[in-house]
């Protein structure tokens, strides 16, 4: 019957069997799964990996916001796009592969920098954000539309031989600001385009982003709120270390905030952060 | 069941300096700030004849002995920088009183920068 | 010049140009890479991110050992693969997304089952291994043939929400029979497509098996070698431990070991493990 | 320069019997065996009178304290069956003596099963 199954038609229950086998996500995890939304920001190193076993798991709808081209300098660590996509938007790509991998999900395409003027549009769409962008006002904007619409935010970065993962801002935990209240001076915040990363380090991370989402979106497990992961390729070394909570002087979730949706269409990210929200992509020089 | 026991055992520690073992991490770029080097091991002496040493007196140590370039990128003021997350024992030291965290032998001290990339 | 360059083409420079910005990594590393052969045996859960990310990461041979049909119940985590392969090859399937993502370097099929009969032909052709089978009596093979041809193996397994990776015969290390000389019992051996596993989880597992056959390939870092990790999804825990060394003991590295390429291609391992190498899919009964 | 100073400490250990507290934790399916609980925060005393806990006392609790059923999936004669991995505070217990090894006041010890899937 349709009702014992949770609404899964019988491709589904083929599909997803190997999810529905596990006791201890089984149909129900499925179903909410299915039922969920997941944003994903960024289909670079990080949003590769993530939107390919979102798409895989079975979120209900897939949305992906960027405006970036493919090219042939991703390659190495971008997996989702093909070669046949390079000057093409990497939105249309990433989308492409998703779709040829599970067309039985949504996938929604925004062909568009996140920006102040339509950043809180956007993620009122989704259950949960994915932050998979590679700058520090991005992570600001984010993180605060996140506070302002009570959406879970699942955070990596990747930057040369290391990465780091959190959730913020979810059943009452942090937010970016409560950590980093102030951003840091641009000299320390080096991009994969400058400072170089191996590529498959962003798609260990963005594959643990993606099963935080999923752990979030299934209501199974202990998502890493409250912790953050921090990942040495080279040495092949974990830790999982206990960050601090909420803070109570927050500017934008803290108790007397006044951080408004109006506020955050007019907060200059790029001024904050000294840095643009898109930069433009340097030369290599070796 | 158990046999009774009894133990004994009595210590005495004695010094002049106490000089304590750490384990000083840095990661996320600041390892460029001392010589690539990742992780040191290192003794470091309570400061101007405290009989304890805390978070505030390790960072100027830090400063002195570890920072070989750009001391700007690891501190600001009398603290770390903002975007430096610091760790005692696997544990954000606002949890354990920020500057006033004290320092225990062995324990371990990781500086970590955040990173943006993706 | 070309000697500054390592043999590097301009194309080769601007494709993998994020890692040779790496200090640690760079034009030798990349050159490393490129030079390197590398086996990948099983093209499911563990083998489709492995096999993803070396070869967007520029490993000069790339080879794929399997003889299963993609099906749809893979598909929630065999991110390889896409529905328009669903019927035929994995091998096939693998191989042209591979190509398509990097069509400079060199892929090749295997499309057969690993057997005693041909598994130290194919496994001559490569520096390292890499294990991403789901059964025993196939881990018991791959490990000896690895020992006898003096083979790293990167070994990972993925079931239900937890994984394990290590690298064995490595630089002095322990191979697998020195961690199991006796096969657990048949009851104890469950497979994906008996007990379910959440697709991320091998997504997980198989880019950190591409990570440490990366690292060997280049000679950067340090290999998970002595070391195994354990991961766990639902708590989001992950524990790094020190295993036991080579034992001199063991039947096919230690000291003693009449152990021959001989007796290996007459070695029974579908008796030894009481499994077949090739075990039949099973029916989901919901 | 640091201070001159003196410390005298002293302990004094007594006790009839000494339970031991030590976390348990079973994974790879074998926390199947024990209500479907991977972490296990237990006290246990040193068993036939003995003065301290060996590994081979605490198998012997766990299969009659813990495993609640198909012991053997557990355990094989007095060690446990083949392709399950024991770790004393994160570290092979081929490392530290197997059966023989000593356990402490607040150790931690894995019991995993090795998994084939993929
Ligand atoms: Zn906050
Ligand atoms: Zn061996």
């Amino acid at each position: 019957t349709v009702d014992s199954r949770n609404g899964l038609t019988p491709d589904m229950i083929y599909r997803y069997s190997r999810h529905l086998l596990l006791p201890s996500f089984g149909v129900e995890g499925q179903a909410n799964l299915l039922k969920s939304s997941i944003l994903v920001v960024g289909a670079g190193g990080l949003g590769s990996p993530a939107l390919l076993y979102l798409a895989a798991s079975g979120v209900g709808r897939l949305g992906i916001v960027d405006h970036d081209m493919v090219e042939l300098n991703n390659m190495h660590r971008q997996v989702i796009h093909t070669e046949k996509y390079i000057g093409q938007p990497k939105v249309k790509s990433a989308a492409a592969t998703c779709r040829s991998i599970n067309s039985t999900i949504q996938i929604v395409e925004h062909e568009e920098a996140l920006r102040t003027s339509n950043a809180l549009e956007i993620f009122s769409q989704y259950d949960i954000i994915i932050d998979a962008t590679d700058n520090a006002p991005s992570r600001y904007l984010i993180s605060d539309c996140c506070v302002i619409l009570g959406k879970p935010l699942v955070s990596g970065a990747a930057l040369g031989l290391e990465g780091q993962l959190t959730v913020y801002n979810y059943n009452g935990g942090p937010c970016y600001r409560c950590l980093f209240p102030t951003p840091p001076p641009t000299t320390a915040c080096q991009r994969c385009a400058d400072s170089g990363v191996l590529g498959v380090v962003p798609g260990i991370i963005g594959c643990l982003q993606a099963l935080e989402a999923i752990k979030i979106a299934s209501a199974v497990g202990e998502p890493l709120s409250g912790r953050m992961l921090l990942f040495d390729a080279l040495s092949a070394r974990i830790r999982i270390v206990k960050i601090r909570g909420r803070s109570m002087d927050c500017e934008v979730c803290g108790e007397n905030t006044t951080f408004t949706q109006q506020k955050l269409r007019e907060f200059d990210y790029e001024n904050f952060a000294q840095t643009p929200l898109s930069p433009a992509p340097l030369k290599l020089n070796l | 069941m158990a046999r009774s026991l009894q133990c004994f055992q009595w210590f005495w520690v004695s010094g002049k300096t106490l000089n304590m073992q750490l384990t000083l991490e840095f990661g996320g770029g600041l390892e460029l700030l001392c010589d690539s080097k990742k992780i040191h091991s290192v003794n470091v002496e309570p400061q101007n004849g405290a009989d304890k040493l805390i978070m505030k007196d390790l960072l100027s140590w830090v400063r002195t002995n570890l920072i070989k370039e750009r001391p700007e990128m690891f501190m600001k003021g009398d603290t770390v920088r903002p975007g430096v997350l610091v760790l005692v024992n696997d544990c954000d030291w606002e949890l354990s009183g920020q500057l006033n965290t004290s320092l225990e032998e062995k324990d371990v001290v990781v500086f970590i920068s955040t990173l943006h990339g993706g």
